[in-house]
Parts: structure tokens; C-alpha cells; sequence
């Protein structure tokens, strides 16, 4: 199947939505808003072993069982997340995770 | 309704000798004696009702009227406690009939009769800055019925 | 067992699903009212004696009644029914022993503006009418009976004049007093 | 930090669909749960006890009808007969018989509101739509008599104000015929019996025995506690010993008992609607009352059982045509006062639920 | 050609709501770009021809983690939302880390040649699926089973704990 | 000749564009395009037909007459209300968050039209012909909470909130039972296509032979469209409007319109699923496919109605105890029941 599209733009395109997830993880104060960000990170991921897998073994569906593996995860990391999340606001009552700076609560 | 139970009347007169009662079966309380009394009708004649509370204002005394009767049964008394128009002021009846809680703040609100004890006395119907009693008689206000 | 009241219920609303309606078209339809019905306000001017029973029954002071003495006989000059403050209790047509104010079976009393509700039944050339026809009627029995019955003429100011005494004074207590603190919702 | 940040308040009303009316209450919740909830009455208060002080005996009557519009005739009579008891008027028993029917019959009418917004509350509208259908019949019948719908104003001091027709009778008759089966038995089918409503009603905001009593209930709210108070039996007035008739009562005192009981009193009202109608007697309809009619100087203090509870009239006279005082214990404003009680740790929903069983009239509760 | 418009239309789509989530002030319009993000990635995969996986994205990503989110900052945010978004200082760090990150991955996926495999994805891809994830990867897929069980029960357990002790104070 | 109306008018649309030489990509985007305009155009007026229907199907169960007044049988009154919502200020109240406020009503729309596209409504009449049809709807159905919760959160009343807050426990409490009943469905039918669901049920309408499932998606549909007894979300004795509390003139439109488009959505899947979709009953083949398909939506739509004009609203609780504690557990039972039978029996 002669296609326009080929795996480097696609590896560009996760590369990317990583990288803004990066910053996301790395730059915001919000709890919530990195849990968000690592959820675009294993996006990213998804994105990248999607176009593998139709580029090189369309016929393994390694790719898409390792996503489907990946959404799993990604599903519980943010549950669990969350609960974090909401157990350490009501123990402390701020969003902020610079405020989380104590090693026991 | 005034009970006939001339029985009734002869008891709480026999206990309770500064009660005057009337004629017509109306019970005259001194308000200094008036909670002994109601919880002397409660926990021994079996008044568990109150039915009915209110006050009137006389222009020179007021007046407290309480209705009390028992569950089921027939007998009803009509208890009037006269008091000071300028500082009226009258036990509260909560602690001995709940039912009291919301009439007492009516009477307060309309008559400003000051409930000693109630737990909760403010205004109920109107509005918690309105100024005056409107039921005493010296209340004065504007009509707003267009000419 | 569970659901069987369910299916009940079910089972009446699809019986009315099924029969014709109850209701009634009502412009279409008008209501069968009974006569006793309290609706428009009916003022018949020439059955009034202008006695105010009506004035003092009403609980409202929906109606003021204005007279005038035209030869010694009182003449209604306005008859104003403040139909806003009406609370439709009939007391006004029980008073009227005569029937001259009575309820009427129209109830589509809305009004577009607020003049309008304030019904004012008398017009002037009514009153004019009415003048004319106690003066002339005054005239008449006075030239048929001058000379005659004086006697007759001392009874009737004798029963008449207390009797308008009596009836005016409560509507005046009542203006006096200013009451009505009434915002009907 | 504590959890109390999760609570917050929430003002139901005064516009509110489901208060019958304009009254508020200010809850505080906790989810959906009730914890805390405080009732604000008083948005319809028109000042009725102040402005019947300046109206003569007579004129206060269309006032007492604006009380509980839904029940006018009640109101009428418990007013009118604390001025009879005041007077000393002795009402012929043929007006005394008129009146326990069309007492009866605004009694029905006004259950029949009862159950219809108990069930439009709970959200089930049709059940509603039935109960004024049916209500028709009984606000024609009444209309036919009195010229009203809703403020018949047909009761006088001394009697009442038009004698009943035999087209009357033969209506009433007829709708003692047509209710029971085709009403009555469609509410049962249509709400009672339906699971979700006695999901939604059964064990709700239970009111036990004592607090019924210690909080002045009255009423089918009283009675759903388990209280057979009902004042036409335990202390009669007019000719209701003539009369052969049970009063239903609640075991539970929950918000089901407390709504079925307005059904099993509209079969107890039609019992003695068509005993009246069988043993009506002939004579007037009116006492001599004169047209000043001027009441000896006192107080009196007469009770009827209205729709809602022990309607309580309270009339003092100075002697003039004037009425001095008249207050009205209104059955509605006394319930009410329990409600804050009642409906905490329920739900929102709940919250409607109850306040619709207990049957409440604005107009009555602000006066 | 239509595949590279469709392909352009949804990359722009998807950094460009990426972006707003990173850069809005307000946490849930923050949220709502996500769902966006991953209908984008749902898009993606439908060009990817994985549609079994494009509906997958769809219903765990935009139907039931983007509401958790949305609880999870329902529950949690008490202060002005507007501002409830704001970087830290760090971002100064993050800037040149991100710009790395993204070159490094940029530049390696460049240098290399791809081959492509020529064959076409086959279609009705849930039947190849299935077989695969339920005979040879049959114990990972129980693994995952057993992961969300014990995260779920660890985040009601966390959630619920922290209530009671709570209720205490 | 009726019966292939529709599919003839979409063949000769093709081999029109064809016939002025247009790439077949083109000729393809271009009938997609019709395509989404027929679908909106189908709900807009069957929405519109439905708040009417609703009207007067609700005045019948009430013994009342319903609208009569505008034109024949009070048909105008559809018109009449909607020129009137749509002539009404829309107010925006001051503390609401803007954007949502106003996205929230426009977004409404999207769940419904997108299910719509997938679904068969005659033979070979599926605008887009999914391979992965059910799962598609599954997920798509998911989306409508988000939006009706962006509704309740931006309005900033309390009210709307709660709204809000119950249309997400419900919805997302009521998925679960959706799908575990469609998996009976699925494990009947062996496939994720809507047409190969119908075309499934050409010896036996499924709610015949998966009865259970019929009856746990009928009741977490419902509560899925917001649907009395289920209509908590909106609650019009409790919370108001819930969610739509604070909207007026349009935006309210949408939401009200939205709420029937839903309820088209629903009866629509029911009738794939459960009453054989386009399939004739008894062979009648003389009335066309198309059209018992409108009779069957139809029909699950009156009965939708009669149950909401019945039944009183269930409890928040016990909404949630329905679904946790009796429909998933059901489900889970014919999920099993129908593997063991298509193991033993081979159905």
C-alpha cells in the first residue's frame, strides 16, 4: 500500500505531544495538571507503537497489544493518581505540589 | 373550647391555689407560678397538646392564652396569663410542649411578647428588620391601597 | 411481587390513553356555570335606593357609592366597583334587597389597563336622566297633593332622614381609619 | 482541614416548584444528604389576623377563606363557630347538616390536592392530572351552591348562606357513586401501589408517637403517628356524633402513612357526606342573627378539624361590631414547624417528598 | 493526499490542544482540551488503521478518564479556578529539558531509514485481536485484569481512609 | 420501488458526480457531507415531531386534549415554540465560566448525530457502515455526560451543579449495565456490526431470545437518555432544571431539542438491537424496510413516554442501587448463561 504518510512524521508527532507532556510534568503546580500530562505522555507513546505496528508488522498487531497494554496502565495510573490526589488535598488542603514537600502525612 | 369538666377544675384549683379560675372555665395564671402549673398539666393531669398559643394585646396589660388538652381524650383547658405591656415578658412553654417553639415565635413577631428561654426567638413571618409589633394596638402604618 | 404495581399503574394510564378526554375546550366550550355564580359585577341604576347596605357589607370597601339630594330624594351620582380589591363573596348582592348590584356569570374579567378594572356603572346622562325624572316626579305630586296631604308628606321625612344618618356613619369611621396594610399576592 | 469544606447550603425557595407556594428553606448539605436544614416562612404573610380588626364580624369570613384556599369551607366554619360559641347562637340543625357536607366534600377536595402533589412531587405528574380531574365534580358541586370555586365564603354566623337544591343532592349522590370506584381505587392503582413510590415514601422522615404529640401536630400528620386525634370523634362539635364513621391511623408515621391516610379519609368523608344526605332535616337555614350583630364582651376559643388539622379560632370582643382580636392557630404553620426536624439525613429529593406529605397551604401557614 | 490532509488536520489539532493543556490558566477548559487531545489520538489511530484501538481511546480516554479528571478537580480545587493552572518556576528548566527531548527523538527518528513493511493493515482488526490477546498474551492480559482490581481497590481504599480520619478532626 | 427510495437516491447522486468526472475521493467526501445533512436534518425534525408527540401523548394519557390551538391538530405549535425559544434573549448570567456556558449547548448535539451515522434505518441504509458499530455507540453514549456536566458546572448555581454531579453518576453508573447486556448480544450475534446485528435477527428478534438483556439495556437506556423514572438529572420538583437551570432562549432550545434527540438515539439502538432493526415481522415485506424501521423506533418511543407519564422518579440511591446492586449483577448472570448456552447448545 503505497502510502503519502510515512513513519517519520508520526514518530515527529508523538515526539512532540511527549515533549509538551514533559513540560506539563515538569512545569506545572497543579497535582491534577500533571496527572494530565503523564496521561499525553503514554498518549505519545500510544501514537508511536500505533504507527509501528502498521508500518513494520501490520499483520503481528504487536503495536496495538502493547497500546491496548499501555491504555490499561494508563487507566490505572490515573485512578490511582486521583485517589492520591484527593487523599492529599484533604490531608493538606492545597493543589500545589510544591507544597508537598514534607515526607510523611 | 372552654372544658365543662367541673371534676377537672376543682382538681387543679385544690392543687394549685393561686390559680384563679372563672366561671366560664377560664384559668387565670400569675405568670411567676405559670411553668410550675404547665408542667404540673403535663406530667400529672396528662395534658400532652398543646394545641393552641397566643396573646392579645389590651392596651394597658396583655395577655397570654394557652390551649392545652389531651391526646384522644375530650378535655381542653383555657389558660390566660395576664402580663406587663411594657415589659412583656413570659416563660417559655418549649421545654414542656415543643409545639410551643414556632407559636411562640409568632406571638413574639406580632405581639413582641419576649419568650423567656425559648431556644430560638426570632421574627418568623415577617422580616427579621421590621420595626414594631404589628398586632398591638398603637401600631401605626401606612395604608398602600391606592385612592 | 416487584413490578406488579408498576404494571398496574401502567395499565390505568393506558386506559385513559385509550378514552376520550375529560377535559373541555374551553373558548370553544364555555363552562355550564350555575346561577348562583360570582363573576362580572352587574349594577342595575334604576333599582338602587342608594341605602349603602351594599357600601357596609363589603369587606374590601370595593364600592363607594355617591348620592346627591334632588328634592328631598337621593339621587346615586357614582357608583364605583373597585374591581381589583373584589373578593368575589357576594356580600354586596345578599345586602341589596332591591337586586340592584348583582354577580353576573362572565368571568373573563381581565383587563388591559388598569383604569378599566375600576368600573365606574353610572354615566352622567344616566344621573341627569334620574334628576330630571325625581324633579319632575317631585313637581308632579307636588302640584297633585300641595294642598292636600301634609300629613302624609312630615311621615316620610320623619322615616327617611334617620335612616340615611345611621347608614353614613360607619363609611365615614371607615375612611378615617387608615387599614388597609393589603398587598394581595 | 476538616471536612466540613464539602458542606454547603442551598436555598430551596421561596420560587421554588415544589414548595406549594412561596416559602424557603435553607438546607445544608452535605452531597445530597440533608445535614443541617432551617425553615423560612413568611413570604405570603398578608397580615389577616391585623386586618380583620378593622372589619366587622360578618366581613372577616371572605377573609378566613383565603387562609387554606384548598379547604375554604373549613375555614369559614371554624371561624364562624368560635363567633357562635362567642354569641351564644344557636345554629338550626338543618344548616349544621349543610355544613358538614360541604365541610366534607372541601375536605375531599382538598385530600385530593393532598395526594395529587404527592405524587407530581415525587414526579409522577399524571397521578396529579387524575386528582383534579376528579376534584371537578366536588369544586362544581360547591360552586353550584356557594358561586365560587375556591373562596365560597358560604358560611354566615348562624348558619349558612343558601339552602341546598335537590339538583345538589342528586349530584352529590352521584359523585358518592362515581368516586369511590373511579377514584379513589385508580390513586390506589395508579400511585399507592407503585413500587417507586413506596420506595420513595415508605420509611421516610418517620414522626414517632411522642414527638407527634410533644411537637402539636395535627392532623393526618398526627394520625399517621399512630395518634387517633381527630377532633370530629374525640371532641365533637356541630352534629358529627350523628354521624357513623372511623378515623384511620397510621402505624409507622413515615411519609407513606402520612399520605395514605388523606385517601382513607376521603372514603370516611364520603361515609358521612351520604349519611348527611339521608337524614338531612327540614327547617331553616339561618339563625336570628340581626344585621349589627355585636357579640357580649369576652373571648372564646372553638377547634375544627380541618384537611390539614385542628383549624383553632381564638376571638376576643370588646362589645363592638368589631371583632377586638382574631387569631387563627393554623394547622399547616404548626406541622410546618417540625419539618426542619424531619427531613434531616434524607436526601434532596426527600426533602420534597416530605414536605409534600405534610400537606402544607402557604396561605395558611403565613396567614 | 487525503490521508496527509487528514493527517495534517489532526496533528494541528492535537499539539494544539496538547499545547492549551499545558498553557491554560484554568484547570477544567485544561480538561476539556484533553478529551480533545484524545479524540485527536482516536483520529490518529483511525489513520493508523487501528480502529479497534481508536475506539478503545475513546471510551477509556474521552468517556472515562477525562470524568475522573473532572471529579477529581470538582473535588479537590476549592480555590478561584481561574488561576488554578499556573506554572511553576520551573519552567525555565522545563524549556531547554523539553526542547532536547524533542530534537534528540526528532533527530533520531530523521537519521533513520525506514523500511516499511508494504502490507496493509488488515481490515475487521478486532478478529486478529482477539486470538493474539487472549492465547499469547493471555497472561499479561490477566495481569492487567488483576492491576485495575487491586488500583481500584487501593484508590477507594485511599480515598475512604483519608475520609474517616477526616470525620475525626 | 419504496423500499430502495433512499439507496437509489444515493446511487444516482454518485454516478452523478461520477458522470461530470470528480475524483472518486471527492464524489465520496461530497456524499458524506450529504450524508451528515440528511442525518441532521432527519433529527431535527423528528426532534421536533417528538416534543409535539411528547405534548400531545402526555395530554392523552392525562385525559387532556394537548395543543390545539395553532393550525390542524396543533401542528403549527412546533413552529410556535420553536420561533419563540429561539426569539428569546439568551441570558447570561454574571458569574458563569464563559466558555463552557456557551460551548456546553452547541456540543449537545454531537453524541446523537454521531451514533445516528452509524446506524442502519433500512436495508443497506447506514450512512457509515462501521465495522465496529456497537462498540462505536458504546463509547460515543459516553460522551454526553461530559458535556451535560460541563452545563451544570459552568452555570454557577447550585442547583445546576447537582444537576451536573447526578448526571455523571448516573451516566457512568448505567454504562456498565449497557455494556455487560450488550455483550449477550454480541456473543449471540458474533459481531460489532449494527447491519450484521440485524441481519442476526432474521430468524429470531434478539429481545426473544435475549430477553434478560433486553430488559437491562431497556432500563440503563432509558437512564442513559435521561428518561422519567430516571430523569434525575433534570428533576424539575427538586433541582429545578438541573443542569439547564440557568439557560434561556437557545441554549435552552438545544439542550430541550438534545434531550428528545436522545431519546431518539435510544429507541433507534433498541430497535437494532433487540426488535430486528429494519426486518419486517411476518414476512410483510410490502411496506419497505425504511418504514418499519420509523414504526418499531416509534413504537419504543410511546412506549418510552407512557412509562414517563406513569411512573414517579426514583431516588438518587436508589437509582445507584439499581444499577450496582441488581443490573450489573444480571447482566454478569446472562452474560454467563448465554456463553454456556452458545458453548452447549450452539445457538
Amino acid at each position: 500500500m503505497a502510502t503519502s504518510l510515512n513513519p517519520t512524521y508520526f514518530i515527529f508527532l508523538s515526539a512532540a505531544l511527549f515533549a509538551i507532556g514533559v513540560y506539563g510534568v515538569i512545569a506545572k503546580k497543579n497535582i491534577i495538571a500533571v496527572l494530565v500530562s503523564i496521561e499525553m505522555m503514554l498518549a505519545a507513546v500510544n501514537i508511536n507503537l500505533v504507527a509501528f505496528n502498521k508500518f513494520f508488522t501490520p499483520e503481528a498487531f504487536i503495536g496495538q497489544i502493547f497500546a491496548i497494554f499501555v491504555v490499561t496502565v494508563a487507566a490505572v495510573e490515573i485512578g490511582l493518581g486521583l485517589a492520591l490526589a484527593i487523599a492529599l488535598v484533604r490531608k493538606r488542603g492545597t493543589t500545589n505540589l510544591d507544597d508537598f514537600d514534607w515526607l510523611k502525612w | 373550647m372552654v372544658n365543662q369538666n367541673k371534676d377537672l377544675l376543682a382538681k387543679i384549683a385544690a392543687r394549685h391555689p393561686q390559680v384563679e379560675i372563672a366561671e366560664n372555665g377560664q384559668i387565670h395564671v400569675p405568670v411567676n407560678h405559670l411553668v410550675d402549673f404547665m408542667r404540673d398539666l403535663r406530667d400529672n393531669f396528662g395534658f400532652n397538646y398543646l394545641t393552641n398559643l397566643t396573646a392579645t394585646d389590651y392596651k394597658d396589660y396583655m395577655t397570654v392564652v394557652y390551649n392545652p388538652c389531651i391526646a384522644e381524650q375530650a378535655e381542653m383547658l383555657h389558660i390566660i396569663v395576664k402580663i406587663d405591656r411594657d415589659n412583656p415578658q413570659v416563660p417559655s412553654m418549649v421545654p414542656i410542649w415543643g409545639g410551643a417553639n414556632w407559636q411562640e415565635r409568632e406571638v413574639y413577631d406580632l405581639l413582641g411578647v419576649v419568650f423567656t428561654g425559648h431556644p430560638d426567638l426570632r421574627r418568623i413571618l415577617l422580616d427579621s428588620d421590621w420595626e414594631g409589633h404589628p398586632l398591638r394596638k398603637d401600631y401605626e402604618w401606612e395604608t398602600y391601597r391606592e385612592k | 411481587m416487584y413490578g406488579k404495581g408498576l404494571l398496574k399503574g401502567l395499565k390505568v394510564s393506558l386506559g385513559w390513553f385509550l378514552r376520550k378526554n375529560v377535559t373541555e375546550n374551553y373558548p370553544d366550550e364555555m363552562p355550564n356555570l350555575p346561577d348562583a355564580f360570582h363573576g362580572n359585577p352587574i349594577f342595575d341604576y334604576d333599582k338602587c335606593i342608594a341605602c349603602n347596605l351594599c357600601v357596609t357589607a363589603c369587606p374590601n370597601r370595593v364600592i363607594t357609592l355617591e348620592t346627591e339630594t334632588v328634592a328631598k330624594k337621593k339621587v346615586v351620582t357614582a357608583y364605583n366597583f373597585n374591581m381589583q380589591y373584589c373578593l368575589f363573596c357576594g356580600f354586596c348582592q345578599e345586602a341589596c334587597r332591591p337586586g340592584a348590584i348583582r354577580f353576573g356569570k362572565d368571568f373573563e374579567l381581565t383587563k388591559y389597563k388598569r383604569e378599566d378594572i375600576k368600573i365606574k356603572f353610572v354615566k352622567p346622562e344616566q344621573v341627569e336622566k334620574k334628576k330630571q325624572e325625581v324633579l319632575q316626579a317631585a313637581a308632579e305630586k307636588e302640584a297633585a297633593q300641595k294642598a292636600a296631604e301634609a300629613a302624609e308628606k312630615s311621615e316620610a321625612k320623619a322615616t327617611e332622614k334617620p335612616k340615611a344618618k345611621a347608614v353614613k356613619k360607619p363609611a365615614e369611621a371607615g375612611a378615617a381609619t387608615p387599614n388597609n396594610n393589603m398587598e394581595e399576592s | 482541614m476538616d471536612l466540613r469544606q464539602e458542606v454547603y447550603t442551598l436555598n430551596l425557595g421561596p420560587q421554588h416548584p415544589s414548595t406549594h407556594g412561596v416559602f424557603r428553606v435553607l438546607l445544608t448539605l452535605d452531597g445530597e444528604t440533608v445535614v443541617d436544614a432551617t425553615s423560612v416562612p413568611g413570604y405570603l404573610h398578608r397580615g389577616i389576623e391585623k386586618i380583620v380588626e378593622d372589619r366587622t364580624y360578618a366581613q372577616v369570613i371572605p377573609y378566613t377563606d383565603r387562609l387554606d384556599y384548598l379547604a375554604g369551607m373549613l375555614m369559614n366554619w371554624g371561624y364562624v363557630l368560635a363567633v357562635e360559641k362567642l354569641a351564644g347562637i344557636e345554629v338550626p340543625e338543618r344548616a349544621e347538616y349543610i355544613r358538614v357536607i360541604v365541610g366534607e366534600l372541601s375536605r375531599i377536595a382538598s385530600h385530593q390536592i393532598a395526594v395529587g402533589s404527592m405524587a407530581s412531587d415525587l414526579g409522577g405528574l399524571t397521578g396529579f392530572i387524575y386528582n383534579f380531574r376528579d376534584r371537578e365534580y366536588i369544586l362544581d358541586l360547591l360552586e353550584m351552591l356557594s358561586g365560587s370555586r375556591m373562596t365560597f365564603s358560604f358560611m354566615r354566623i348562624g348558619g349558612v348562606a343558601s339552602d341546598i337544591t335537590d339538583e345538589f343532592i342528586g349530584k352529590t349522590r352521584e359523585f358518592i357513586d362515581y368516586f369511590p370506584k373511579n377514584g379513589i381505587e385508580e390513586y390506589n392503582n395508579f400511585i399507592t401501589g407503585n413500587e417507586i413510590f413506596q420506595a420513595r415514601s415508605k420509611n421516610i422522615a418517620v414522626v414517632s408517637r411522642e414527638k407527634a404529640l410533644d411537637m402539636s401536630l395535627s392532623g393526618p400528620v398526627l394520625r399517621a403517628s399512630g395518634v387517633a386525634h381527630d377532633l370530629r370523634k374525640v371532641r365533637p362539635y356541630s352534629v358529627y356524633p350523628h354521624f357513623d364513621f372511623d378515623v384511620p391511623v397510621g402505624e409507622n408515621g413515615d411519609s407513606f402513612d402520612r399520605y395514605y391516610l388523606h385517601i382513607l379519609e376521603m372514603e370516611q368523608s364520603l361515609r358521612i357526606i351520604e349519611q348527611a344526605l339521608d337524614n338531612l332535616p327540614d327547617g331553616p337555614i339561618m339563625a336570628k342573627v340581626s344585621r349589627n350583630f355585636k357579640p357580649p364582651v369576652g373571648e372564646a376559643y372553638a377547634e375544627v378539624e380541618s384537611s390539614k388539622g385542628i383549624l383553632g379560632v381564638y376571638v376576643v370582643s370588646d362589645g363592638t361590631t368589631k371583632p377586638y382580636r382574631v387569631h387563627f392557630r393554623r394547622p399547616s404553620f404548626i406541622n410546618l414547624g417540625h419539618f426542619d426536624e424531619m427531613i434531616k439525613g434524607w436526601k434532596i429529593a426527600d426533602v420534597i417528598a416530605v414536605l409534600a406529605s405534610l400537606d402544607i397551604v402557604l396561605g395558611e401557614v403565613d396567614c | 493526499m487525503g490521508e496527509f490532509i487528514a493527517f495534517i488536520i489532526l496533528a494541528v489539532c492535537l499539539l494544539g490542544s496538547a499545547l492549551l493543556v499545558v498553557t491554560l490558566r484554568d484547570i477544567v477548559h485544561a480538561v476539556l482540551c484533553l478529551i480533545l487531545v484524545f479524540f485527536s489520538v482516536a483520529g490518529i489511530f483511525i489513520l493508523l488503521n487501528a480502529d479497534f484501538l481508536a475506539v478503545v481511546q475513546i471510551l477509556v480516554y474521552a468517556g472515562g478518564v477525562s470524568i475522573m479528571v473532572v471529579f477529581g478537580v470538582m473535588t479537590v480545587q476549592r480555590t478561584q479556578i481561574q488561576r488554578s493552572n499556573s506554572a511553576n518556576s520551573r519552567f525555565l528548566v522545563a524549556i531547554p529539558v523539553v526542547f532536547g527531548t524533542f530534537l534528540v527523538a526528532a533527530i533520531t527518528a530523521a537519521r533513520n531509514i525506514w523500511t516499511p513493511a508494504n502490507v496493509p493493515v488488515p481490515e475487521n482488526d478486532i478478529k486478529h485481536l482477539a486470538p493474539i490477546l487472549l492465547d499469547n498474551y493471555v497472561i499479561p492480559f490477566e495481569a492487567a485484569a488483576i492491576l485495575l482490581t487491586v488500583a481500584m481497590t487501593g484508590a477507594l481504599l485511599l480515598v475512604k481512609e483519608v475520609k474517616d480520619s477526616g470525620n475525626k478532626s | 420501488m419504496f423500499e430502495t427510495i433512499f439507496v437509489d437516491a444515493a446511487n444516482w447522486l454518485r454516478n452523478l458526480l461520477i458522470s461530470i468526472n470528480l475524483s472518486p475521493f471527492v464524489v465520496e467526501v461530497f456524499l458524506h457531507v450529504v450524508k451528515m445533512v440528511v442525518i441532521l436534518v432527519f433529527v431535527l425534525l423528528n426532534v421536533m415531531w417528538l416534543v409535539y408527540m411528547e405534548r400531545k401523548v402526555s395530554a392523552r394519557f392525562q385525559c387532556r386534549v394537548g395543543p390545539d390551538r395553532n393550525g390542524p391538530y396543533g401542528l403549527a405549535q412546533i413552529f410556535n415554540d420553536v420561533a419563540k425559544l429561539i426569539s428569546k434573549e439568551m441570558i447570561l448570567p454574571t458569574h458563569v465560566n464563559k466558555k463552557m456556558y456557551l460551548l456546553a449547548p452547541i456540543l449537545i448535539f454531537a453524541p446523537p448525530m454521531a451514533i445516528l451515522a452509524v446506524t442502519p434505518m433500512g436495508e443497506g441504509m447506514a450512512a457509515v457502515d462501521l465495522n465496529l458499530g456497537l462498540y462505536y455507540f458504546v463509547a460515543i453514549a459516553g460522551i454526553n455526560t461530559v458535556v451535560v456536566w460541563m452545563a451544570g458546572w459552568s452555570s454557577n448555581n447550585k442547583y445546576s451543579l447537582v444537576g451536573g454531579m447526578r448526571a455523571v453518576a448516573q451516566m457512568v453508573s448505567y454504562e456498565i449495565p449497557l455494556l455487560l447486556a450488550l455483550v449477550g448480544v454480541i456473543v449471540l450475534t458474533g459481531t460489532l456490526n449494527l447491519n450484521g446485528i440485524v441481519d442476526a435477527q432474521k430468524s429470531a428478534w434478539l429481545i426473544f431470545t435475549q430477553p434478560l438483556a433486553f430488559f437491562i439495556y431497556f432500563i440503563a437506556a432509558m437512564a442513559e437518555a435521561n428518561r422519567a423514572p430516571f430523569d434525575l438529572v433534570e428533576g424539575e420538583s427538586e433541582i429545578i432544571s438541573g443542569p439547564y437551570t440557568e439557560y434561556s432562549g437557545m441554549g435552552f432550545a438545544f439542550f430541550f431539542l438534545a434531550e428528545y434527540a436522545n431519546l431518539l438515539v435510544m429507541a433507534i439502538m433498541t430497535t437494532t438491537l433487540f426488535l430486528g432493526g429494519w426486518l419486517a415481522p411476518f414476512g410483510w415485506t410490502f411496506i419497505p424496510s425504511w418504514l418499519w424501521f420509523i414504526i418499531k423506533v416509534y413504537f419504543v418511543i410511546w412506549v418510552v413516554m407512557w412509562m414517563r407519564w406513569t411512573f414517579p422518579r426514583i431516588r438518587i440511591d436508589h437509582l445507584m442501587n439499581l444499577a450496582w446492586k441488581f443490573l450489573v449483577p444480571l447482566a454478569i448472570a446472562n452474560i454467563f448463561v448465554t456463553g454456556l448456552a452458545k458453548y452447549f447448545i450452539g445457538i
